[in-house]
């Protein structure tokens, strides 16, 4: 038997495998295709204050070994989501974490302490790449005092676990882990996406109607394997690993380099059972390397050089 | 219906012309009771320019010899890989997955409208009203006779009526010029193929009010709901094409 | 007949196709492949002031539609380049660009008087994405104020054409473009390699020898194209994109999106003839478009929208 | 030699066991003079994990043919998906690229030493001595019988002599220890194999003041020279495995 567990604090998951935000739905989505209680925990869609119709179609593009999104995090609101999802995922028998988005501070502020009150939701995951309105439009992740600003409000008001979602799109990201770590964040999770583009030369037009878009799936799996690392050599609390992550091998790389968890994403559109399929390699991996604990292969990179 | 996820094996490959062709695909497990409208999301392995899935509708089904067949044209890259399958390859899809297209009331007078490889959905569809007591009209357009595809089929559901844009077979033109619209009366006109076509028979269908759906293709990442990039506009807000639809009223849609 | 040439002030290339450097070594070695004469020019392997034998061994990785390197720059120095080397690509009938790199602005500053006098050598690209030793190991191209100091200084010494290649590793590439641009350089050129990184799993070690090193190919395309767009609107010099183009339809995506040239680096490996062949799709794509200027399709999206 | 880049077909592929298997090429104009010791750049098609080409060496020539073979180990998705190729598929190389083993001075005793798929080489280098006047010995080491590989065709070259881990066939243990090593004197040595068996051999020729050559399996890129991935630290600095080796004289290398 071997121990997969890690935990956030007094928080525990039962395993280090976790659905990505925008990627999983609200679970209920993949229902047909696996348990989700086998998993460490699912993040959900993202959710706003204000419901939210997204971006113009296009809203895709595929590029090598990855996707550009531009949903725009199309969501009915918090409203919606207390009388109608809330209900549904309260029995899932996995840790349920929200993903909180916002154009303004008081738009974080004002979720968290809503879902402070939701007693089955044991952290969120603040999602600062989104764009703040004030700063004209730059994302709070890629603004130090902005990811700082939006890190302490929410924590003031939120009395669980706060997983803070780090944005690649920067020049130094453990500036803005160690940041996050300083205003009372208990973890972080990267990488979100990276800021990519694509052109339809057939009709000679942007692949996207917001012309850039998010970049995922294993195209970026490089870059986010590199910041992980430098994350978790910088930072004491749990770093969760996301980015092209397809197979077991692939998020073992991530452990390996430092995290303690590992987020599939885009994989599960692909492979919609690939996050139990992941857990399952992972587990298969620990016994053949003669390990009983997962905690003995994160960062082991770091041990061995 | 419980979607599910398959390995199913290739027991047929039929080419159509240069850039059209069928799959047909068998399992070890029942097939599922397919609604027409439905659609498959196909991974293409060997491909290294494919990455997603592609969504490729239901075209026929057989549920005797427990088999069903895909309609697929070439467009790109992952076509082209799945058209070089052969006996005994493995397919592996995601299905059965959207809503359909919903069944006519009786006596309605129904029209099926296909452009193109946009008549893969409508076979079923046409087994499946016929098998529902319904005798529909076709209505296929063409760019030429060379591009015809799986004319004969369409003669056990109903009457046909083709266009092509050169007129070398049927009439002249594309298929909202074709005779039989203003000929005949229709209370229920199905319909898919390019949004240039299934626009114009929208339009044509709400000036003489006359119940219209069509069959989308928007582009998918997931095609189970959860990753909203399939998006398309309608009076209720954003829909899902792919749950939501494929198949959607034209009353609802922003057209 | 289509004109397909552009030109950097009074330089003229024939076309928009070069060479990457590090990619293309000195050009020689694809002499039984293509005729380098009908390139736009070539950008030689990077060279410094002094020998260097680069990093050790592993240097290379393969990753989802991409590779790491970790070369280290290794060259035999400029002194071995001037008698061995430049006699050998003098005649190579296209524009030879050098590629210098240095740890300290004097090495730049060196390097560029040196070749200012090499007269068949019509321009330099300066490559920042270098580690500023004073810095304690950053690059010069993710510091603004290293970025525009060392352009300033080798825009004093060197006459001829001066072309900055921005890093990726950037919160905000336009910065780093406005920077130089305002330090007089000639053209940017866009991007050097993404810092990524790799593990090997089944060793449980880290993938290269250096931890890190550089993504390219299809991989980092769709940022590459973003930070193409994003320079092209924002600076009046000539923009050069380069970044995981494989094929003529990806240079188009950078020409539609505003550079006027782009660099083929990766492709190279995969096949020597690439470049050749990227300029005949590129030329057949603007008869078939109906244009019968490239400057036409130069920036199109921009227009379009 | 002037390197080239050519589609070639596959004229055979001969499965040795579980994960060896030899492709056989040609093409339609006239193979090169190869060198003992050269390879290819092989490109891999229709596999999305292999991006770079893969090297691979010249196994065996027939000029009278105008075919060529090379022989592979499955070690990942690139030599799998080159393990299914069958006749008629198409294979693009470029080559013939790399140096090449030395030929050996008049009268001198030579071994060539292969271990696991390290073999592939040594056959167009046997024929090549072969042809040039030398009766080489040859030593092989294997894990186990079933891993035996290409074992016949050796013998038309010279003695053959054979290790086992297991000691299923010919000795048991390591190339290192077969008794030939001491019952026979030689001049020179080549060796291709896993790195500890190379080193081995390195070692035990310095020892004895044989001339030991070895050709490397470094990860590459290019294969041309260009993108110096490659190296390997020798004493005259980094080289380049793919043009300055793969062959290498070991008192070159810092061993
Ligand atoms: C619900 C649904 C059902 C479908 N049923 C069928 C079917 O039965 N038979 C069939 O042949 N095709 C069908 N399609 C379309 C099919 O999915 C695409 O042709 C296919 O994905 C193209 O993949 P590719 O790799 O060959 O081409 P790609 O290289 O991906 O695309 C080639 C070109 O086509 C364009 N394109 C591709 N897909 C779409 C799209 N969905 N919308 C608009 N433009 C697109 C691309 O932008 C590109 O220019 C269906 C699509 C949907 C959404
Ligand atoms: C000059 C030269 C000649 C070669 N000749 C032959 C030959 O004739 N027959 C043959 O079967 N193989 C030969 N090889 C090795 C062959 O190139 C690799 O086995 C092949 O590239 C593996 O590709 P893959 O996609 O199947 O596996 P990958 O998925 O790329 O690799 C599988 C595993 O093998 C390791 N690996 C792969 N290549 C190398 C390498 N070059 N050095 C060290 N570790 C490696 C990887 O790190 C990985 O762990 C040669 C290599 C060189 C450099
Ligand atoms: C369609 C889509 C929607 C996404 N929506 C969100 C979101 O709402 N909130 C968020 O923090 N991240 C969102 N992401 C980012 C993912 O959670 C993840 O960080 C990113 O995709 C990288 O992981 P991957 O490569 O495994 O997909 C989304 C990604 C995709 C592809
Ligand atoms: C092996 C290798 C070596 C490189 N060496 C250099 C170099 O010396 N100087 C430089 O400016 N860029 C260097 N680059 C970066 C390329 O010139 C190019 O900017 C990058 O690879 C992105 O383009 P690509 O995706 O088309 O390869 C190197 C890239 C590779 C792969
Ligand atoms: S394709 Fe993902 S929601 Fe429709
Ligand atoms: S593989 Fe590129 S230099 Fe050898």
């Amino acid at each position: 038997m071997v121990n997969l567990g890690f935990s956030i604090g007094d928080l525990h998951f039962k395993n280090p495998v976790l659905t990505a935000s925008g990627t999983f739905g609200y679970g209920s989505e993949f229902d047909d295709f696996l348990d989700v209680s086998k998993l460490g925990g699912i993040v959900l869609k993202g959710t706003t204050l204000e419901p939210r119709e997204g971006n113009l179609y296009p809203r895709m593009a595929e590029t090598p070994s990855g996707m550009l999104n531009a949903v725009g995090l199309q969501n009915k609101g918090i409203d919606y989501f207390e009388k109608f999802i809330y209900p549904r995922v309260l029995n899932y028998g996995t840790n349920i974490i929200m993903n909180i988005n916002g154009s303004y501070i008081e738009d974080y502020i004002a979720l968290a302490e809503r879902i402070n009150k939701l007693e089955r939701i044991p952290a969120i995951e603040l999602n600062i790449s989104c764009p703040n309105v004030k700063m004209g439009g730059m994302a709070f992740g890629t603004n130090l005092t902005s990811a700082r600003e939006v890190t302490r409000e929410v924590r003031a008001v939120y009395s669980k676990k706060l997983i803070v979602k780090l944005s690649p799109n920067v020049t130094n990201i453990v500036d803005f882990a160690r940041v996050v770590e300083e205003e009372g964040a208990d973890s972080v999770s990267l990488i979100n996406t990276l800021l990519g583009m694509s052109v339809d030369v057939t009709n000679m037009r942007p692949a996207l109607s917001t012309i850039t878009g998010g970049l995922s799936g294993p195209a970026v799996k490089p870059v986010a394997l590199r910041m992980v690392w430098q994350v978790a050599n910088a930072v004491r609390i749990p770093v969760i690993g996301i980015g092209g992550i397809m197979s077991f091998s692939d998020a073992l790389e991530f452990l390996l380099a430092g995290a303690s968890a590992v987020q599939v994403g885009t994989a599960s559109f692909i492979d919609p059972q690939s996050s139990v399929k992941i857990l399952e390699g992972i587990e298969n991996y620990i016994i053949k390397k003669g390990f009983s604990d997962i905690k003995e292969i994160v960062g082991y990179i770091n041990r061995s050089n | 219906m419980a979607k599910r996820i398959e390995d199913l094996k290739v027991i047929g490959n039929k080419h159509l012309n240069n850039d059209s062709f069928i799959l047909e695909l068998s399992g070890n497990t029942k097939i599922p009771d397919f609604k027409p409208g439905q659609f498959a999301q196909v991974r293409v392995d060997g491909s290294p320019d494919t990455f997603l899935r592609r969504p490729i509708s239901i075209h026929d089904v057989d549920y005797g010899k427990n088999a069903f067949k895909i309609l697929i044209q070439i467009a790109g890259m992952g076509t082209k890989t799945l058209s070089k399958l052969g006996n005994g390859d493995i397919l592996n899809l995601i299905y059965p997955l959207g809503n359909s297209f919903s069944l006519p009331s009786l006596n309605e007078q129904v029209l099926l409208v296909g452009g193109g490889c946009g008549i893969a959905p409508l076979l079923f569809l046409g087994r499946y009203l016929k098998a529902n007591g319904f005798l529909p009209d076709i209505l296929l357009g063409f760019r030429n006779n060379a591009r015809i595809i799986e004319f004969e089929e369409y003669h056990t559901i109903g009457n046909v009526f083709i266009t092509t844009e050169d007129g070398s077979m049927g009439e002249k033109g594309y298929v909202t010029s074709h005779t039989v619209l203003t000929a005949r009366q229709y209370n229920r006109i199905y319909c898919c193929g390019p949004y240039t076509m299934m626009k114009a028979i929208a339009a044509y269908s709400k000036n003489k009010n006359i119940i219209c759906e069509v069959s989308l293709e928007n582009l998918m990442a997931c095609g189970i709901g959860a990753c909203m990039c399939c998006i398309v506009d309608t009076v209720k807000g954003n829909l899902c094409t792919c749950i939501d639809g494929p198949v959607f009223n034209v009353n609802d849609l922003k057209w």
